[in-house]
């Protein structure tokens, strides 16, 4: 075997974190999917497929950076550090769930780690994003956000106002456009009819990438860049991360609509195992680590699952509890 | 004359009427996001791209202000389209073409158009949709002069409104509950079968307390009443059916029979139909009231995920019943 | 002690409270089309960039999304926005960060985070704008969980509630009447005057009918109430001047001494305002009321161009007298 | 002087009747500006300036083919072959305006001329040409449709939405973007960073030009090719008319935001004075019917204002009527 270009910026643990980071995400939805029929909800989206994008996209910021995320969000939640227990109770519905049950699959969020939340509406997170650039900005936290979206979100209006927007302030925002082929069960060609999402940069004066997004490296390497110049006021960058999902829309979807051939063709390029073979291929682990790395990453989610069915059915009397924060005043005059 | 009828859900309803308007009417067409192979969310639409092809079904990127300035912008020159909004939370990406475009053309363009298109919108809750994929918005449209809001609970009346909104020469916004979708009902198959806007229809008759309920709330308040009557307790369950045309006779004709009115909606109570309800017969038909009227809303709080918070705020049957004995 | 007061228009109210909030917290800022060099549509942010600099004052680009976007977002993350959307009307093409971000972000998250943005919106009739440009959309808010929804009637109480609501920490939506605008008022100087949410004002005293008003309706309702004093008809004038929260306790009570209710607002009637007053009233205070409800509002129609045929639409004193009469 | 190439489509009648448009667009609007305060409402867009785009674009299409206009829509109203007096009698709210006193300025519209009408939304046009150039499409009808807007609307979301969704069902739709420099006092090039907008029909796949939105015949070839491509079938184009508008954002603005300067510089090029001295190179017409048609031209305002102060105001007996066509059945069960 012969040794590759790894970047020189990551460690060795760093590359491992990743695998582990995609692994783990990977087993997560595997779990989710599996216990669709106790979750219950039809409106779960799984990340399965496309783990190299916010793993790669991730690790290329600080932990006190931003992202926001889409209605398929538990990768973005993993991968920015959030809790896969807080997550997983989520989903359930539970109390101990990081939104105490009020959110669901579509809504996890995790503040403390400047995850800004899942989102069920496709196309809301970059006008989000938009602000959260600009406080950065006014308050000169040097902090960066990364907005993730997918192909189908590419062709809200919303986005086009953001784009426009972000470029013409030099905000510090990274417009992440998950290509995965598919919104829902509409192509991406039939949606639209240039080949490379990214090109749409141009038209707001700004630089677009189109980059293999089951490369975990190449999605690292091209977002570290873009936020380097963004967090020295160059403003913003669209990077398009062609990927595919493997699973259905949601958990329950029967996915009718995507030939098998077109499936197996993007299995073969699992973003995982692709980068299993590159990390052994340079010598930074091996089967024995790769083994334990394995049973660690279930045992977590088997953990997490236990901790979850633990947690109690959120208290119905606290169901008008966090509209908001400061109370109502209602006193006469 | 019997009616030939079949037994089929509330989407099948839907999908039948839809079905039998575009072979009546080359002009009727369909629009929305994912509704031709896949079918749409909910099913609706399905097998009907591969009966009338896909320049009459037709896929949309995920643009909705797009999809209704197809929809409303051929219906000023003359077609009859039916637009799907996935899910009535959506509709606040849209908005505009719906209340700025389809509800003004005809007034502020001096009477010179129509505009003849069907927005369909699934609302409601049990799906564990959350504050986003849950919500009752019919309401705000009633607010807006120049549309129809029609909102069935039911597969007989979605096949009848569904027809007429199609026929209507006027913006029509056609909310989908998404409970009555999985109900199944007895269905007409006669192809000349409408239901005219503007009519309510009564489930029950009763003395006692008038109760106005729409979409799934129906269904809740028809079982309150059955379980009241073994309490001698006597309701009439009245369904507007259209809420823009509203049948305020109906409304204001039992409640002078019954003299005490419950209005039950699933939408968050301020601002809500059931507050347009209550206006209504507190103006026209105070005098008829032998007792306050009695609102059942969802609270004034987004929608939680966790099936059991989302049961702890939906109005059903049970509270229904208690409501209406607190009138009695 | 004597407040130290200075008289101003509406919309000067407001510009003196937003640049006291700005000088006060430098989380403040303001976004908006045309609100810089410009100084907004109205004029009401003349002369903030100058003094506050253009990344404390930022023109946007006509793109309402985007900006409620960089409002909301920013808020998320504990700035203090302030954004204009440039005519109610045009609420219809951004309703989605208002509607399902910024109202819901507190509860969806679990209450991790609240939202402390305020929305300013100018709203009504009154400058010929037609069907797109005087709009009131106030009730569709109110039926917003998560929102607060303010609507002043006068300088002095847009200035201390525009106070109020920069710095309250959940979103406001906050209505500007276009008529109060230019209408002239005693407005404190003092920087820490404000108002408190969910307090009604009560202008007249009197024990025979209970006018409850809002917006340009207010100042209407007080004209017609003086004019009844002449004959002997001692009206109370309620007005709101917060939606949500909304003061019950004050129309609950001044109900209870008049026993009649005239409810008076701008919004197209079905579903407006007035409903939900009447609706509250129904149900809560039914048992003091002596007569039937009356509401005024615009009739479902969209607004004309034409003056005389906008001033035909609208409620005004006369016709505010006209159904208190009817009440008594 | 010397002769330049005109294009040989056109008759010289036809080229001496789009002299004639352009100045009855313009002293139309003099006419109004002047009667401001008779009118009253602050609302009221003049298209002094821009002239060309609207004549040369209409000339480029069928009396049958379709527009959507804007808020400032006059121009289009007249170009596309409206009645003076009922657009007129429309402005100054009166019953015999086109709208029965509705709509008022920014409302106007002639459905008799496929002009469906101007538009107080920016960006709400492009939206409803969609419906419009599909339903032609449908039927077989060979039409097309213009879709007018300004720079400050190319940043809303709903054109971007509007432009993809053109792309790719190839619609017979020609975007006719009026770059006047200003989004009411905003300057475009502070709205976008970009200097030519048509470079965002790329993203769209969509073919884009930048012309010069002064010179009427530019405008008519460019717009002429793009119909052409267009009814065969070919799809939509993006046509970036460069212009200035030489009032204030309305008749009431005092346009304190722009330089005069930079509107003298574009008063030296005046689409009708530019195209009157090269009819006159040409030899297509000379000073003797120039007098003729501008004595003619103020005689039609002339006449539209009195037939318009002859009209009287809406009966408010009829406010309540046309707002649905079929009337509201209100019967009980
Ligand atoms: C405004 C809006 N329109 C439609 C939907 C329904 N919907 C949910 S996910 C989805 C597909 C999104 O596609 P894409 O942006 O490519 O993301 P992906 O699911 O492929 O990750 C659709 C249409 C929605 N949630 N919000
Ligand atoms: C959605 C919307 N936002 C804002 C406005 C207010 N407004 C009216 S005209 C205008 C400027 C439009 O600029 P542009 O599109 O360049 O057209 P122009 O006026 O230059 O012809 C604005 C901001 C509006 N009418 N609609
Ligand atoms: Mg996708
Ligand atoms: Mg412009």
């Amino acid at each position: 075997m012969k040794k590759d270009e790894l970047p020189k910026d990551l460690s060795s643990d760093e590359l491992i974190n990743l695998y582990k980071k995609m692994l783990l995400i990977r087993e997560f939805e595997q779990r989710i999917t599996k216990d669709t029929g106790k979750i219950k909800s039809p409106l779960v989206h799984a990340y399965t497929g496309e783990e190299a994008i916010a793993v790669g996209a991730c690790a290329a910021i600080n932990e006190d950076d931003y992202i926001t995320s889409t209605h398929r969000g538990h990768g973005h939640f993993i991968a920015k550090g959030g809790d896969i227990n807080s997550l997983m109770a989520e989903i359930y519905g539970k109390e101990g769930g990081i939104c105490k049950g009020r959110g669901g699959s579509m809504h996890v969020a995790d503040f403390s780690k400047n995850m800004l939340g899942a989102n069920g509406i496709v196309g809301a997170g970059p006008p989000l994003a938009l602000g959260v650039a600009l406080a950065s900005k006014m308050r000169n936290e040097g902090k960066v956000v990364l907005t993730f979206f997918g192909d189908g979100a590419a062709n809200q209006g919303m986005l086009h106002e953001s784009m426009n927007l972000a470029a013409i302030w030099k905000l510090p925002i990274i417009f992440v456009l998950e290509n995965n082929k598919y919104g829902w069960s509409t192509p991406v060609d039939y949606a639209t009819v240039i080949k490379d999402l990214s090109l749409r940069a141009q038209g707001y004066g700004m630089k677009g990438f189109t980059i293999d997004g089951n490369d975990v490296i190449e999605v690292y390497k091209t977002i570290k860049e873009a936020v380097d110049i963004a967090r020295k006021g160059g403003g913003p960058t669209l990077i398009e991360c062609k990927t595919y999902r493997w699973q259905g829309q949601t958990t329950m979807d029967a996915d009718k609509y995507r030939l098998t051939e077109e499936k197996e063709e993007w299995k073969r390029k699992c973003p995982i195992e692709k980068f299993k073979i590159r990390l052994i291929k340079n010598e930074v682990f091996d089967r024995a680590i790769i083994q334990k790395i394995g049973e660690d990453t279930l045992e977590q989610i088997d953990q997490s699952v236990k901790i979850t069915k633990k947690s109690p059915k959120p208290d119905i009397n606290t169901v008008l509890d966090d509209i908001y924060k400061n109370p109502m005043n209602l006193g006469g005059n | 004359m019997t009616e030939e009828t079949k037994t089929m859900r509330g989407l099948e309803a839907i999908r039948l009427a839809i079905e039998e308007e575009m072979e009546r009417d080359d002009s009727v067409f369909l629009i929305g996001e994912d509704i031709g192979r896949f079918g749409g969310a909910f099913f609706v639409t399905e097998g009907l791209l591969d009966k009338f092809g896909s320049e009459r079904v037709r896929d949309t990127p995920i643009s909705e202000n797009a999809i209704l300035g197809c929809a409303v912008g051929a219906a000023m020159v003359g077609m009859r389209p039916i637009a799907e909004i996935m899910f009535a939370d959506f509709l606040t990406v849209c908005m505009e073409m719906i209340v700025n475009q389809a509800a003004k053309a005809r007034y502020m363009y001096g009477g010179q158009i129509s505009v003849p298109v069907t927005i369909r919108v699934p609302f409601g809750t049990g799906i564990m949709g959350a504050a986003q994929h849950s919500q009752s918005f019919e309401s705000w449209f009633m607010h807006v002069p120049g549309l129809k809001v029609v909102l069935p609970s039911n597969a007989r009346d979605f096949k009848g409104l569904m027809k007429t909104a199609v026929r209507d020469n006027d913006p029509v916004i056609f909310f989908e509950n998404k409970r009555a979708y999985y109900q199944t009902g007895e269905v007409p198959l006669d192809k000349n079968f409408t239901i005219p806007f503007g009519q309510a229809r009564k489930f029950t008759e009763g003395d006692d307390v008038t109760i106005v309920a729409t979409g799934a709330m129906v269904l809740e308040s028809i079982n309150a009443a059955r379980k009241l009557e073994a309490e001698n307790i006597h309701c009439e369950v009245i369904d507007p059916r259209t809420l823009v045309p509203l049948d305020k006779d109906s409304i204001l004709n039992s409640v002078e029979k019954t003299g005490r009115l419950l209005i039950v909606d699933e939408g968050c109570k301020t601002c809500s139909v059931s507050a347009e309800i209550a206006a209504i017969v507190a103006e026209e038909g105070f005098h008829f009231l032998k007792k306050r009227i009695i609102r059942l809303n969802t609270p004034n709080v987004p929608i939680p995920y966790s099936p059991n918070l989302e049961k702890a705020i939906i109005p059903n049957a049970k509270l229904i019943q208690e409501n209406v004995k607190k009138l009695t």
